[in-house]
């Protein structure tokens, strides 16, 4: 884990995110109010544009500043969760273990301090429902040795969590406003994250 | 989209300074981080009100921001709940030993920003929830109701109450009982056009109506045909009453809220139907606020918001007010 | 048609209740014929102010019936000027002793009616009339130019005059100097939609504005592509500035007028556009107003208009003001 | 002359009106406000209502009456003006003159009020545009014993004053206000107008 390979996968989510912009732009319309996408490329774009600053720092300042900027520029949920998420990562950073395991530990960090601070948990239709079941594959896989399975299963965890989303019922979000209504969409936050995390693991996969 | 824009990416901060000169006389606005805040600080110790939330609901809130309402004002993006740094920012300018009142509304994402700023100041602070519309339900197991336009009102008195010198657990209890006496519904006729993404974010076709729509055009109950001013009237009032189980001869304060693309001509209609359907339930209307207080953008609708008045509420709401789009006797 | 309405032909009168119920500590409400007064009768003598025109333009003239402004208004059907017996009627009610000035904007059908009311009450009355849209060309052959929203400015200044007990003379002439000393243009985004029609006055399509246009949707100066609103505000500017030829350093009142569809966000956007070309031209925009006060029911789009500014004007446009679209220091 | 044939007359104008609504919205639509439609149906309406009521009355009566309706409550140009046309022809009501006779003076006497009220005169791309030369042609033929040619002849005034409406500028009325840009648009109020006058002399042509 180092600086240059931080900014390469914030770049390959942008690209992907880009890719489905008005995919994404639509779910939130559907059962929300349509500005997820924009928080989420702003948030992206403000990242990308700290690289020269940040790049050479340690990784832990990294995720840090990172999640700071989100805080200060992305608003809305999403920018309070992905925040709370990059910055829960930067506090267990241990440049003592290898990158999987150092990972999966910040990630599982990361994805608990969002819990509290979303008062939400697996189930509830939400972003969670893609990053709780990652997380918890990651600890379990985080000894192994062939990082490209790690990826390729990871991929499978977050697509299912994603999809899952599609028939429960809301109770956390702005979906929840809609109790039945919202059977049957995807929660937006879930397939924003599960292309980020997607295009993270593609990284691996193609190294 | 056809708007006034120069640089879509522009919009809010040239609109904010626009707003920040039309009204130089009475407020400030920050840019980076983005808030409005009262010119005059006040002289006496008093609690200081902080709300905020995202755009395109004007003049929710900066509007309200002046002598006997709110401190300052917290801007985020269209429809996105404001950054923690902007209410730090807007808390560091306002305090004034009482402590602070944060005044929100029932958003994941609001709520969440504002734990936030709450988290990262050190001032003693509070918060108020405001959660009046009645469209969505509201049980313990979910995220509740939705704060609309009830908001305005929740500020109006705990700002008139803040103004007495009153401390900040009068303040906070004083907003969450008003709160709980308020409820609200709306209909929306037409969708709202988000600047960034440039068309409308839903589709209603010539006679659909989003019965319960959300301020943001969320959806709300359902879709259904559109109907007459009497019979909508009816039935969100059925709602709201329902939900507020006034008594008999309960004397209230009835606001009729136009989400911005319908005439006033129309809002006055609309309290005409409100008025004489709670006049035949013995209800008595003794307050009325009609105009476009919380918008949705350009959407074509409105809501009703009733209050319960007690002694207190009512004296709250008439005592002097000094903002962009609430003035009275000052 | 989507619009809160019962029956379309009630709409009006239903509203007009509305209007009476919802500010019932200011105003009247007479149907049959339709005219709003104000409800306290000013003790003192003093000129009765009477303005009137179509409907759909609300708030103007009945949202500004009160202390300070006008003593009554008669609205028409939407967009048809109303009919004498409406003013004879107000007249009726809120003379006091100085004689009617009627306040009248530059329309056939309003000059006509108002000239019949004219010739049909016993009273001494005059008339001013509001000519301020700078859109159309003003020649001596023709009808002249429309007036638009600079008509509220002459109604704020010389109701102030009026409450001093001013002669008919004096508010008279006083009125005609502050429309002399107004100028005003608009463009259109959409059009409005006359209830009893049912569907839109004109059609635009989705790059088009038109530039110049009236506030019943009537064309403007031409059709054209939408721009930036920087490119806007100097067309429009230029335009106002050529007619009113400022001083260097020329105090002025800037309103930026919403026609109904527009949000304050894109208004105060506007407000800033015009600021910012003024201060460099050395135009010193010393008071300001932005907000739908002139509106063409729900038609995107709105207008600026600009005061130039002496002793007089500036104390008229300050002095309290109560009524229920426009009201301070009291 | 007489209540019934007045009102028959109405009831004529107002089918024929109605035949025509699209257009003449659609006309004040172009150059104007919109508005004309519907204070010409609302003007008509409320005179047919008011037939039992002054269906006996002597004529002049029944004008001036007729013309304080409009007055009331039309509005608009259109009504300050048919309420002059009406309340004018009712002052010059002579019982002693046959009906011919009668109607070209007090034709007359209403369109000279109507100038007065207007400020106008032909040429304005109004409705004088039509009823000037039909009053003019009514006092030149005035004295012509076979009714169905004056009403022949009358019908093809009307019709040349509404068209010649087509090319000018107008100098009065709502469309002053578009100069140039009102070329090639019928004057509203000179086809409502026309229609009118065309209905009622189709009574004389049938009988
Ligand atoms: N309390 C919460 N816990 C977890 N995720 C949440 C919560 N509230 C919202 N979300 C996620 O945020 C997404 C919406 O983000 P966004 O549109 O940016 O914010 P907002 O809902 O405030 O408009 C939802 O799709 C959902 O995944
Ligand atoms: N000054 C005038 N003199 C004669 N006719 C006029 C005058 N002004 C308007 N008109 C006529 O009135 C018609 C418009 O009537 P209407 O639409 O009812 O009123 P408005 O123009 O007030 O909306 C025009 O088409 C024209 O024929
Ligand atoms: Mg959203
Ligand atoms: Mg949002
Ligand atoms: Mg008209
Ligand atoms: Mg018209």
């Amino acid at each position: 884990m180092n600086g240059i390979k931080i900014f390469d996968s914030i770049r390959n989510i942008e690209i992907t995110i880009n890719n489905h912009k008005e995919e994404i732009e639509k779910l939130d319309q559907e059962i929300g109010d349509g500005d997820h996408i924009f928080n989420i490329l702003r948030g992206l774009q403000e990242l990308l544009n700290l690289k020269d600053k940040l790049v050479d720092e340690t990784s832990d300042q990294i995720f840090k500043q990172l999640g700071m900027k989100i805080m200060t520029t992305v608003g809305g949920s999403s920018g309070a969760l992905f925040a709370t998420l990059l910055i829960g990562m930067s506090k267990k950073f241990n440049p003592e273990l290898n990158d999987l395991n150092n990972l999966s530990e910040m990630f599982y960090e990361g994805v608990e301090s969002m819990k509290k601070r979303g008062k939400s948990d697996i189930g509830e239709k939400t972003m969670l429902d893609v990053l709780i079941p990652v997380s918890k594959t990651l600890i379990n896989l985080k000894d192994e040795s062939n990082i490209s399975k790690v990826a390729e299963k990871i991929i499978i965890v977050a697509k299912d969590g994603m999809l899952s989303t599609k028939d429960i019922i809301a109770t956390k979000g702005r979906a929840s406003f809609l109790g039945e209504r919202a059977k049957g969409h995807i929660d937006p936050g879930a397939r924003s994250s599960q292309l980020a995390i997607e295009a993270i693991c593609n990284q691996f996969i193609n190294n | 989209m056809k708007k006034f824009v120069n640089e879509v990416d522009n919009i809010l901060s040239e609109s904010l300074i626009g707003f920040g000169k039309a009204h130089s006389d009475i407020i400030n606005v920050n840019l980076s981080p983005d808030f409005v805040s009262r010119k005059n600080k006040p002289n006496k110790d008093k609690v200081s009100l902080i709300s905020g939330g995202g755009s395109g609901h004007e003049p929710l809130h900066g509007g309200f921001v002046g002598y006997g309402m709110l401190d300052a004002a917290c801007p985020g993006q269209v429809f996105s709940a404001p950054t923690p740094d902007q209410m730090e920012a807007a808390s560091n300018e306002v305090y004034h030993n009482k402590g602070i009142l944060f005044i929100v509304k029932n958003y994941s994402g609001d709520i969440m920003n504002f734990e936030m700023a709450s988290d990262m100041i050190d001032h003693a602070n509070q918060t108020v929830i405001v959660n009046d519309d009645v469209a969505v339900e509201d049980s313990t197991y979910t995220t509740g109701r939705r704060g609309v336009a009830g908001t305005m009102i929740v500020e109006k008195t705990i700002g008139s109450l803040a103004e007495t010198g009153a401390s900040l657990d009068e303040c906070k209890n004083f907003g969450d009982h008003v709160n709980n006496m308020t409820a609200s519904m709306g209909v929306a006729f037409s969708s709202c056009t988000v600047p960034a993404a440039g068309k409308p974010t839903f589709e209603l076709s010539a006679d659909e109506m989003e019965f319960g729509v959300g301020i943001h055009g969320e959806p709300g109950r359902r879709r259904e045909k559109i109907k007459s001013a009497n019979d909508l009237t009816k039935e969100i009032l059925d709602n709201i009453l329902e939900d507020l189980k006034p008594n008999n001869n309960q004397e209230v304060l009835l606001h009729v809220n136009g989400f911005g693309g319908t005439p006033l001509m129309e809002l006055y209609l609309l309290f005409e139907c409100g008025q004489k359907l709670l006049e035949k339930k013995n209800i008595v209307v003794t307050r009325s606020l009609v105009g476009n207080y919380t918008t949705s953008l350009e959407m074509a609708g409105g809501s009703f918001t009733i209050t319960k008045l007690d002694e207190n509420i009512v004296n709250h709401w008439d005592s002097p007010v000094h903002t962009s789009s609430l003035r009275w006797k000052i």
